[in-house]
This record gives structure tokens, C-alpha cells and sequence, in this order.
């Protein structure tokens, strides 16, 4: 099993989740982060106080898969996510060694 | 589309009737200063009331109906609704102060006032207005103030049809461009001693038709010139906070006691009246809402029962002094039943974006209230009456009211967004809109979490 | 358990008290109407004052009391705690015109008022309400606007009581309810001319018995009946917005000095002793708190500042216009220091959930100010003192008011909850209240992050 | 360093003027009260006026001025700043009541009143004060009501300085004693009849100097003498949450009115034309700032728009009721601009850390104010005037009145700071300014998610 | 070493530190997230929008523990957070290679 | 590739992003989080109810880089956001089998 970790734009959120449960995958974790990277933030000003705002707002998202199913995911993910423009996120990927629904107590594939 | 045809038949229309005023502007000039025979008495009761009523509109203003606003919107353009609805109104107040209060209030004609009183020319804190009591006047420093926050209060409503995508600096310029060109000719129509409006016997006791009408429509036509949001209808745009809608929804009815019972000009039984009717038109208006949505969808909402209180609010504007209690209720139940159609239904279908329902709402329910008004002041149903009344008579006038207001406010708004559109452009980028109005136009946030 | 004792003897004691309600009003309805010899005056300054006082009752309420509750609670009920004292706000004011009013301040008997004015019958803008001063009258428009005020806000008190897992449906059933057969009758009897409590000479300048101990009371009933939030003494059930509860306690505060101030019905020299003592009980109590708070817990906390602030100003509302200012910080100090003690241990030891201390805050500093108040007119004291004063004499009017009160409310509240349980059901589920109210009863949540 | 030579100079000019006072009030004992001959007439209209506009400066403090203060610290320091705000206005009006209505407005001499009125001692709902105008009155305790709520506002001002950092026992202390030793002289000097600065004929209508520089000097020393927060010019220190000041802002605005207008204590045109330039000095400065902003950084702010608006009341405050209304512009736009560069730059480059600029803005602005006052009351300039009038000796009276100010508050505070550092300390460690000040100091945290 | 990862209810969350500790597990990191899944939303309407909301407040769980801890330590998470209706959440572990303690630098069993 | 994920102190975010931006690492992901371990925590009281907090904000950061960097990336980090006193927090290495860069498609090295 994998979980495919992906880091994207949020308001591509919506299309990621459609693109995901179009090629049948059913469960997912969003996290909100903060991301810093090539993309350039902005800058406040509060009164005298002049802020450069490098840490952007995005979205983490994380699915757990069955090994051969990672590489439609990162397709799924990586073409509703797509802008083409600068930072539009990274997708990683690492093994897991196991998995359990809680509800069921189901193991492994069975509790993806 | 529409929009073409619109501009087709009104330009002319509005063209005329700048023409028409102006040529009574000239001939009304000439015409003595009809004010101040035999020194009226001031009541310091009644100048108390006006200061008080004066300082609840600004309440109702700053911060009652920026939180409204503001709560409706997504976190990221918190800032630019608080914003443009206070820089309006400081915008508003300084121009009032220079020409407003002349082109509204100054003699003039039947359509506009004159420049006699601009930079508040001649005005004394010895100065006085007359009521409508003969022979009773209060402060004219008190009146050019309350009149002022209303000149304040309603280019700020309009900003609610394209909340989240404009620029602000078109915002702005609009709003002074509106206030002078739309505003303060409606205003003097409606309520000046002269105006075409009020000679017909035209009734709107606080507001209906120049307040509500007027900015209800100018924000459909913003809206649709503007176009929708970009997600609207795909990704969720939900209120980012229903406590501050809920802050300035009672702002707004606190406010509006001012407002309402404020226009009376004096402290006195009919002032009471006004008072009554703002409450509970309103609470019977919330109500309506809540319980047909809670039918209608299956559940009583806060954002419904705070949008029926602003229809209800609205709806009894022009009838505040003139309709009975219980026909200020039924006034208010109406106006809410339709304004939830409207805002739930009608809009849906017609698909323009009205970022927070200003025409479904303050245009419906303004027209609702402003025509409705010819009813309930019918003494047959408990209101006060006016002179030779009929009551398709005075529906009858009350339509002419909103079909001028309507018109001018329409034609003139198509103009004015034009004009703004060449000078700075309406709507900014998508990626402006997608980051936020806050940080875009105004390098900051609304929250930090540290 | 206790309820079922308090049943026992309570319920046969409001049977007889409505018994002797109706004869008392098949008696008075022959009498004729005292009122209104020799046209009394009406000034404008008392007008605008009592139209003002009327505003400031409704920003208490909305957004005042739904702001400091809805801090208090966690976010995922916030809405419903707004909504819930918005709702009741608006339909005690419909209630009000329809037969509140005729009910509380109609003729009737010793215990109600009458069926004379329901609608508001025969109410005109020249109609008048006597105030305290032979000769000086008001409005009454005004007069049923300022009242309709209290009972608005007093039924809304008690909701803090089982807040976070009422039914919406029970809230406001058993608000509209508790106001017709609890609030009418007691406000009747406190403060109309041929009440019981008011014939006896009980004092009540601003509503301790009929708006405080009348709610407080009802909450605890309530909150026993209702049972324990889920996870009560297991989660942490924190309060999710403090900032909001203190603007909630700034607008109550605020709003206070027309409950209490505007109690006078006129602007004279006592009704801005009742605004200093409104000032002053308020702070002293505010800081009692805190310090015995610092003391006991190791920290002065912001909510313990507020909850004295509130503490004092139910203290203050019997005793407003009556008690010299040195009499009024004692009052409230006192207040703040058994409401403490209340709040933080005996309602602990006691072990029933009222969310919001309701009964801790409204009940308990409502009994102090209650009988307090017969303490502090004491000329002696610096009071304003009342014919035939002796302290003993009137301390024991106030407890035999308070009793009566207590009586009243109880047994009542007892009688309605049950009937609303088996009309609604009173409690949502534990899934229900797992998820939030907002979204489980209005289908809303309050803050969305973007 | 500075501060060491300011004490220098200063302390003995401090010890100097205690001495004159003393000297003083011993010569002004002996003298016959001057009050009430034949017993002026008391008018309900006024008497609304002031109780509404004591009203209204509560509702600028808490929550006005709490939440303006409190949106722009760190989420962790927004209950400090509330309680702080909240509970130096509660000692503030019992001190007040006990000895500092008597030490202000007793008549003692020039520098500081008597205890002849200490709690209250002699007045009643019949007593009254004298107004400006000649055989008008109202009531004393809505007088003493009024005054109390600047003393309870002002001292509050004065935490901006140093909010984030200084513990809670030190902030009240501060608070108490620095109301007793600088405002309450103060006060008695530039508004009792027999006040010094009041014989020089300073002009301060509604607070200039006895308000704002008083309070802002007082929080320059104090943010000098406590250091800079830990992490300043380093970390990120943006505002937690700007919409809270937007209401603040808004809240001080609608107060504000009372302040500046209810300083005339009376209802008639003057009072009126305090209220017009209440409004008008207030949006030409709003607007200034942003415009200003806008030009010089690129974007306008919400912040700065709110910082322009606390920045024109602050300057019109001296000259509410003195200057017309075109001059109010010009004085709030000239404020707008100097505050704008003062907090913008000059801070940056003298390196203090006054954390919410309560020297750039109440300083600054009621300096601008004080001295602009001389200029705008001239009748050539539209001001209404004063006998005896030259804009050079005004300018340079109002000069003198701010140099005593300065002087007094600047020692003072020096002095009181460090008395309070020696009893409790002044500052919290670096560890719980880490932490917050919310759970270091009160237990509590401002917000809950769930 | 390991890292356990549980998606939990977030009502659960004192449960679920309580039976860690009772287990011997002494720290652990929680994070807000949203969860997509079977357990199905509900729907918000605000005047005419109505949103069917599917995303549902979780919490995230992760606990850094010694190889041979994990079996207990998923026991311990599974019983605690168990409600036995759908949405409970989900475990899943993988591999950590490295684990260093910032205030001592020690690495790894030792940092745990 | 390896994952570095570090549990930090919350005012220590700039540092530990200038310690990184100095060895070269340009991106990473930045999550609110709350702790438990051994740093206690501090008590809350409302009115008459008393609670113990024990979960206080951290700040999670992750970032992704070539193995051969990771001990650099570990001590980076671990100097920065040291202050010596409990509660500093952990870090905590594990592998990942793949890298997208999203917006071009560049995978594994090329897309951190
Ligand atoms: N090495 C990394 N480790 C973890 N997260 C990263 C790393 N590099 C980038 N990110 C995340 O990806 C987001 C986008 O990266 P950025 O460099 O701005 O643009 P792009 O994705 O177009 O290369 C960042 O905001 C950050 O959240
Ligand atoms: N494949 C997955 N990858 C990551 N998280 C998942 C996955 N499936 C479910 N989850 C998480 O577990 C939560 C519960 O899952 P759900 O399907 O609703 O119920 P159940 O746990 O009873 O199967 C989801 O809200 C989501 O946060
Ligand atoms: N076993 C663990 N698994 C996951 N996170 C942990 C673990 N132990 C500690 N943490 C995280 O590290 C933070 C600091 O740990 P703590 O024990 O308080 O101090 P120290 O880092 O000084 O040992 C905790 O708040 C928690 O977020």
C-alpha cells in the first residue's frame, strides 16, 4: 500500500476530489497548510509594519492506495491540480506497512 | 442582450429629464427663499432626538451594515467589503457637506436642488429647518447631519450586488459619481418642498423609493454589468461569518430607529408611531421569512431570520409614521414572503450574480414597502391617512414614485458603471478575485491566527 | 426527586393564583378606566428619552444578550444560541401588540391584565401613558414600545440555561409560552397599578423580580429538567469566542442604562440617579469579582469581569432609582461576591448543568437586588426613601415579592416545559449535539475558513 | 539617555507645580462657593442630551476602544487588552465617585480641586450644574455621570503603548494612581472655572489636551520605559483581527458624538454644529490617511482608513464646537497627514516600540489638534470665535496649555512608572510574552476552536 | 521505529490520549483535518445556495513509537476511537528511518 | 529521496526557514499542529469550570530533499529551532519512493 501525499492550490480542491473519485477512489484527508517554495507571497503593510509573506495557503491532501493504483492517482491529482503556473504543488509518494478501519477492524487493502 | 435595450430607451430619458431640470433650476432660481417667517421655536426634545437619530444612522452605517456585508463574504475579501462601505461613507460626507446638501436640499426645481448652499453657505448654529409641525424647526446644522448619513449609508448598499470582484477603486468612484448624479436628484424629487415627486403626493416617510429603490437597482445593474463571480454556482461561497451578519444585522435595526423614526424631524406621537412600526414590522418580518423557509427547505436559518428583519426593515421605510401597527406587520410579513422567493427562486433562474441580494432585498422589498405604503396608510386599515385620500389613487402615485426612481436609478447606474469601466475598468483579474480583494487592493488580511 | 415535590405543592398554588386572577379580572372589568383628567403634558425631552431607552432594551438583546451567550458556547452551536434569542425577541414583540400589552398593563385585576387592548385597540399617536409625576405623561406608543422591550429580552435570559442541546422548536414554543402564563401575570402584578406585589408596595424600579428572578428561575428549571450537556465534566466545554461575550457585555451594559434610567418614564433628576447608579453598581461589581476571583483561583480572568459586570447590573435594576450611589456599589459588590460563590461552587456541588449561569447570575443577584433594594432606599443609607419606610417592613415586602415570584415561576415553568416535551420533545439527540446545533437545527455553520 | 534628563528638569517643575497647587487651594478654600443663585432652569431635552452622550462615551470604551485595541494585538494578547481596557474604566468611575469627581470639579484652585464633595457628599437628584449658557442647568449627577466616563476612557488610552507586555497588576495600579496624579489635576486645570490653563483662556472643548496628549505622552514614556516587545522588527506582529477594530473603530465614531457634542451640555446650535464636525473632521481625516497611504505605500488599508478616522477625532476633539465645519476638514486632513508620517516613519527611524501608536495618534493628533484650534476658531475662517480674539495670542495660548500638559503628564508618568515598577514590576518575563498574555495573566484563551 | 497515523472522530480525542498513555506512550502530535469518505455529509443552505458539504471534521493522530509498540499502539487507537458507526477513521503506519529529539539531539529509540 | 518532518515550536518557524533556505532547501510545508509530550501544559478556568490543557501549538514542517541532504536538513533544523528547554519537539525521517512536480511533470529529484 502507498499513501499518495499531495500539496496543491486550494482552490483546486473540488476538481482534485471529482478527478479521484472518478477513478474510484473513495476516501481521502485534507489538511490546510502553508506552503513556501519558488512562488513569491506578498506584502502587508500595518501602519508603520512592512511584513514580506513568503508561507502561502495550500492544501494537503493524503490517500492511502494499493500499490497499483499510484500511478493513476498521481495522474488524477497531478491533471486536476495543473495551472501551469508557479506553485502549483508537489505530489509524494511513500509505503505503508499497514492499514485498519476502525469501524470494522479490517486490515490492509480491505480498510483503504 | 437587455442591457443593450436598456441603455436604448433610458439614455434619452435620463438625457430629458437633466434637461427638464435644469430649465427649472433656472426658472426657480429666480423665485424668493420660501423659508423663516416669524422665528420658529426650537425644541431642544426635538434636537436631541435628531442628534441621537443623526448618530444611529452612522451606527447603522459603520459597523452596523459593513459586518452584515462583511460576514457574508469569504474571509479573504472581509477587508475590501469593510472598506468600501466606510470609505463611501466618508467619501459621501465630505461631498455633502460641499455640494450634496445643495444639489438635495437647496430650492432648485422640480428634479435637482441649486449650488446656493454649497460649502454649507450661510449656515449658522443659529440657522434653523422647518418640520413638519408648523412652526416648530430644529437646528439646520442637525438636518444637513442627518440628512448627510443617509447620503453616506446608501452607495454603500450597493456594493453588496458585486461584492468580491470589484476593483476598489472603480467601487469608489462610482459611488461618488452615483451620489451625485442619481442621489441627490432622486433625493430632491422625493423629499424637497419642490420636488416633482413629492408635489405629486408622492408618500415615503424614511426612505423607500430614494434610499432603497435607487441603490436596490443601481446593484442589478452592477451585478449583471459585472458578471458572476468566478465559481459561482461550482465551488461553495458561503458566508465566512454569520456572528458579524448577525452584529450588523441588529446594528441595522438598532440604527434604523434613527433612521425611520428620525425623519419625522421632531420628538412627538407620530415619531412614536414610527417607532412602534420599525419594531415590529420588523420582527414580524424575520419571522415570515424563518418560518417559510422552514417550511420551504426544512429548516429556520439565521441568515433567513436576519434577512427578513433588513426586508421588513426595509419595507416599512416609507411607511414608518403612516401605517398602524398592524398593518406595519402585514406590510413587513408580505415583503419578506416575496423577497424569499425572489432571493431563493427568481434569482436562481434569472442567474445573475448579486453577491449579497441588495436588489432582492432592498430593491424588492423597497418596491414592496413603497407601493404597499399607498395601502396600509389607508385610516380604513389603522393608518394615519392624508389628505384626499383614495386608495388607488394613491397606489396609483406611489407606482409613478418607483417607476421614476426605478428608471432614473437604472439608466443613470448603466451610465455611470460605463464611465467608470473607460476611467479605471470594473472588475479585477481572476487571480485577483482567487487570492482575495483583501490582500490584492489592500495589503492585508482580515485574521491572523498568531 | 425534588421536582416532584416542588409539583406537589407548587402546581395547586398557581391553580389558585389563576383563579383568583380571572375573578379579580371579572371584578375590575366593571370598573371604569381611571386615566387621563385634565390632559396632561407631554415634553419632548421625556419622549425622546423613552424612545431612546426603548433602542437601547433592543441592542441588550440583539445583538447584546445573543453576543455574550454565543461567546460562551462552542462554535458549533453558536448560530443556534443567536438564533434562539433573536427568534424569541421577534415573536414576543408580535405577541406584545396582539395581547401582551393588553394582558401585562390593561386594567384587568390583582394578578392579569384584561382583554382591552389587545391589537393595541383604540392606541393613537395622541394617546398617553401616565409617567411617575402627576401631570407629565408620555406617548404611549412609546410606552408600549419601551415595554415591549423587557419582554422581549426576559424570556430570551432564560435560554442560557440549557443552551447547546434545547430543541430549537421547544425554545421558542416555550418562550412565547412562558411570556403569555409567566411574564404577563408577573409583570401585571409588579408593576401595574392594581397589582398584587405593587399594592403591597413592593419595589421594583427596573425589573429585579419581574425580568431577573423571573427568568433565572426558569432556566434552573429548565436545566434540571433538560438534563447535562453531553460531556459535561469530561470534555472541555470552553467558551469558543470571548471576545464576543465582552461585546455582548459592553452592549448590555450600554443597553442597561435604558432598562434601568429609562424605568423612570421621564428625564428628570432621578432617572440620572438611576444612570450613575447604573454606572457605578456595575463597575464595583465588575471589580468584586475579579479580585475575589484573583484571590481564589490565582487569576483575574475577562469573563470574570463580565459575569461581575452582569452580576451587578441585575443587582442594580430593582434598586436604580432608588438607592444613593455609595448604596448602589455596596449592592452590587455584594452581588458579585455570593453570584461568584454561586457560579463557581455551589452550582458545582449541586451538580445540574445551567450552560450559561443563568440561575447562578439572573436568579441569585436578582434575589439580592430584590431584597437589597429595601436595604438601600433607606434615606439612612443614602437612599431616596419611600413613604412609611421602615427597613424591616419593606425588606419583608421584598422577600414576600421575591416568593411570590419565585413561587409563580417555578411552578409554572415546571407546568409549561412538560407540556412542550410531550407537544415537541424538549432535547435534541446525542448525535445531534455531537455535530452542533447549527447544523443539525439550521443548517448553517457559523465560520467558514475561506 | 533622555529619560534621565526629562527626570532632571522635570521633577522639580512637577514638585513646583504640586506646591502652587497646594498653595492655591489653600487661599481658594476660604472663598465662598460661587454657585447657584436664582435656581436656573433644568430642561428635559438637555438633560436626554447628557445622558445619552454619557451613554455614548461607554460604548467608545467598552467595547469600543477594548475592541479598536484589541483586533490589532497577536490572538494571544486579545483578553489582555480587553480586561485592561474594560477593568481600568470599572476603578476608574468608583474612583471617581469616591474622591475624583471632587478632586477635578471641586473648586480648589488652579491646579486641583477640593474634598469637599468626596462620595458624592451633598449632591442629590435636585442638585444641579451650570451649562455655558447663562440660567441652564442640568442635573449634577448626569454632570458627574459625564466626566466620569472620560476619566474612565482615558486612562485606558494609555495601555496602546505598551499592550503585549506589561503585566496586569502594573497596568491597573498605573492606571489608578496616574489618574489621580495627572488627570484628575489636569482636568481641574483646563475645565474648572478656576483651573489654571482655564484662566489663561486655552481653548479645549471636549478634550484635546486633558484627553488625548495627556494620554499619549503618558503612553510614550510608558512604551520607552517597558522596551520593546520581544521579537519586534523581527518576527511578524500583524494584527489578529482587523474586522474587530473596524467595529472599534466604528463604536469610538458613534460615541465619539457624545463626547464632542455632549461637552457643550447643552442641546441647542452649538451642540449641533460639534456634531457636524464630528462627522465631517472625521471623514476628511479617514480619507486623508488612505489617500495618503495609497499614494506613499501603494495600497490603501482598512487599517489606515480606521487609523485617519481615530486620527480626526482626536483633532477635532479640542475644536468640536469652536471651529466651522470646513475648518474641521482641513484640521482632521492636516492631523491625518502628520499621524500618517509620525507613525509611518518617524517611529521607525526613533526606534521606540509604542505598540498600538497611542503617541502617533492621540499624541500627535491632539497636539495638531490643540494648536489648530487657535487657528479654526477665527471667525474669518469660519470658527464661531472668542472674545477678545487674535489668532497669534490664542495660537500661543493653546501652545502654553499643551506645553503644561506635556510637562505634567511627561513627569508624572515618569514618576508613576517607576513607583509601580519598585511595588509590582512592570513588564512579564519573555517566557509569557511567548505564551500570551491571555493564559499567563487571566487563565483564558481568546478562542476555542471547538 | 514507526509512525502510526490515525484519522479519528475528533469527540474521541481524550479517549484516544488516554489509552496511549495507559499504554505507555507519552507524546504524540494532533492536527485538524477534513475527511472525505463514506460517512456522508450534510447540506447548508444560505438563502438560495445550497452546498452538500462531504468534507467532516477529523482529527489527525501520529505517534512516533519503537517497532515492537505498534501493534499495541493500534489496539489501544482502534478500541478508544471506536463508535461503531461509519466515518470512525482509519490507522495506517509506515517506517521511520531517523528520529531525533531537538532539546537533547538524541536520535532515534532514545527521541521517541 | 527522504521526507524530513520536524515537530517545532511555533515562534521558531523563521529561524528554522533561514537555517534551511541557508543550506539550499527552497521549499517546504508548514502545519498547525498540537503537541503532547512531556512539556506541561497550563490550566484554564471559566467560571466554574477548571481544565487542564495539555496539547499546546506546534508547528509541523515538512520537506522533502535528496538523501545525501538529509543529515544537513536534520541539523539545520535542529540548531535553529533549539532552545534547550523541554517541549522543543522531535524530528522524523522516512523515505519516499516518488516526487511530482506538478506544474511541469518533473519527477522525483528534479521536483523538490
Ligand atoms: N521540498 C519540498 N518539501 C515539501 N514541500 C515542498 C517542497 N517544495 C515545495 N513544496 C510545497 O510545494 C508548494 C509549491 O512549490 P513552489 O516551489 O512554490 O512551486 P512549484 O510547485 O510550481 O514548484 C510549496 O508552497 C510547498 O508547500
Ligand atoms: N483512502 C483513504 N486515504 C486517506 N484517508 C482516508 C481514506 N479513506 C478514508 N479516509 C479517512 O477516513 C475517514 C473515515 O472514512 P469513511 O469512509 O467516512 O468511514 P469509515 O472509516 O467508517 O470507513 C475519512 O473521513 C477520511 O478522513
Ligand atoms: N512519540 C511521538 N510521536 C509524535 N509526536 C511526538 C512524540 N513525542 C513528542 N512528540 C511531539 O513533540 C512535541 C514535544 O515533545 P515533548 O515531550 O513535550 O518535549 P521534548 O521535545 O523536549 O522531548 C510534542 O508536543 C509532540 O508534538
Amino acid at each position: 500500500m502507498k499513501l499518495v501525499m499531495a500539496i496543491i492550490k486550494p482552490f483546486k480542491l473540488d476538481e482534485v476530489r471529482d478527478a479521484l473519485t472518478g477513478i474510484g477512489v473513495h476516501g481521502l484527508t485534507v489538511t490546510e497548510v502553508k506552503g513556501y517554495g519558488r512562488q513569491k507571497g506578498h506584502t502587508e503593510i500595518y501602519r508603520g509594519a512592512e511584513y514580506a509573506v513568503s508561507f502561502l495557503p495550500k492544501l494537503k491532501i493524503e490517500v492511502a492506495v494499493v500499490a497499483s493504483a499510484v500511478d493513476s492517482v498521481i495522474e488524477a491529482i497531478a491533471s486536476a491540480a495543473k495551472t501551469g503556473q508557479i506553485g502549483d504543488g508537489k505530489i509524494f509518494v511513500y509505503a505503508i506497512d499497514q492499514a485498519v478501519r476502525i469501524r470494522t477492524g479490517e486490515t490492509d487493502n480491505d480498510a483503504l | 442582450m437587455k442591457l443593450g435595450s436598456v441603455l436604448r430607451w433610458g439614455a434619452p430619458a435620463l438625457a430629458a429629464g437633466l434637461l427638464i431640470a435644469a430649465t427649472a433650476y433656472a426658472q426657480d432660481a429666480a423665485a424668493p427663499a420660501a423659508a423663516a417667517e416669524a422665528a420658529p421655536t426650537v425644541n431642544k426634545g426635538d434636537t436631541t432626538w435628531m442628534m441621537i437619530s443623526s448618530v444611529l444612522v452612522l451606527l447603522m452605517t459603520i459597523p452596523g451594515l459593513a459586518l452584515f456585508y462583511g460576514g457574508l463574504v469569504r474571509a479573504k475579501n472581509m477587508l475590501s467589503v469593510l472598506m468600501q462601505v466606510s470609505t463611501i461613507a466618508c467619501l459621501m460626507m465630505v461631498v455633502w457637506v460641499i455640494y450634496g446638501y445643495s444639489l438635495a436640499f437647496g430650492d432648485g426645481g422640480a428634479f435637482i436642488g441649486d449650488f446656493s448652499k454649497v460649502f454649507l453657505a450661510g449656515i449658522t448654529p443659529d440657522s434653523t429647518s422647518a418640520t413638519f409641525t408648523k412652526g416648530v424647526a430644529i437646528p439646520e446644522y442637525v438636518f444637513v447631519c442627518f440628512q448627510m448619513t443617509f447620503a453616506a449609508i446608501t452607495p454603500g448598499l450597493i456594493i453588496g450586488g458585486f461584492a468580491e470582484r470589484i476593483k476598489f477603486s472603480a467601487a469608489i468612484l462610482f459611488a461618488v459619481l452615483w451620489g451625485t448624479f442619481v442621489y441627490f436628484p432622486v433625493a430632491h424629487m422625493v423629499w424637497s418642498a419642490n420636488g416633482m415627486v413629492f408635489g405629486w403626493g408622492g408618500l415615503d416617510f424614511a426612505g423607500g423609493t430614494v434610499v432603497h429603490i435607487n441603490s436596490g437597482v443601481a446593484a442589478l445593474v452592477g451585478a449583471i454589468l459585472l458578471g458572476k463571480r468566478t465559481g459561482y454556482g461550482k465551488d461553495i461561497i458561503a458566508p465566512h461569518n454569520l456572528p458579524m451578519t448577525l452584529i450588523g444585522a441588529g446594528l441595522l435595526w438598532v440604527g434604523w430607529f434613527g433612521f425611520n423614526a428620525g425623519s419625522n424631524l421632531e420628538a412627538n406621537g407620530v415619531t412614536t408611531l414610527a417607532l412602534l412600526n420599525t419594531f415590529v414590522a420588523t420582527a414580524a418580518a424575520g419571522l415570515v421569512w424563518m418560518f417559510v423557509e422552514w417550511g420551504a427547505k426544512g429548516k429556520p436559518s439565521m441568515l433567513g431570520l436576519a434577512s427578513g428583519v433588513v426586508a421588513g426593515l426595509v419595507a416599512i421605510t416609507p411607511a414608518a409614521g403612516l401605517s398602524g401597527p398592524m398593518g406595519a406587520m402585514v406590510l413587513g410579513g408580505v415583503a419578506a414572503v416575496v423577497c424569499f422567493i425572489f432571493c431563493t427562486s427568481v434569482k436562481n433562474a434569472l442567474g445573475y450574480d448579486d453577491s449579497l441580494d441588495v436588489f432582492g432585498i432592498h430593491g424588492i422589498g423597497g418596491i414592496i414597502g413603497a407601493i404597499g405604503t399607498g395601502i396600509v396608510v389607508s385610516p380604513d386599515l389603522g393608518g394615519v391617512g392624508v389628505a384626499d385620500y383614495t386608495m388607488a389613487g394613491q397606489v396609483l402615485t406611489q407606482i409613478k414614485a418607483v417607476a421614476v426612481t426605478v428608471v432614473w436609478t437604472g439608466v443613470g447606474s448603466l451610465i455611470l458603471f460605463k464611465i467608470v469601466d473607460v476611467l479605471v475598468g470594473l472588475r479585477v483579474t481572476v487571480d485577483a478575485e482567487q487570492e482575495g480583494l483583501d490582500i490584492i487592493s489592500h495589503g492585508e488580511q482580515a485574521y491572523h491566527a498568531s
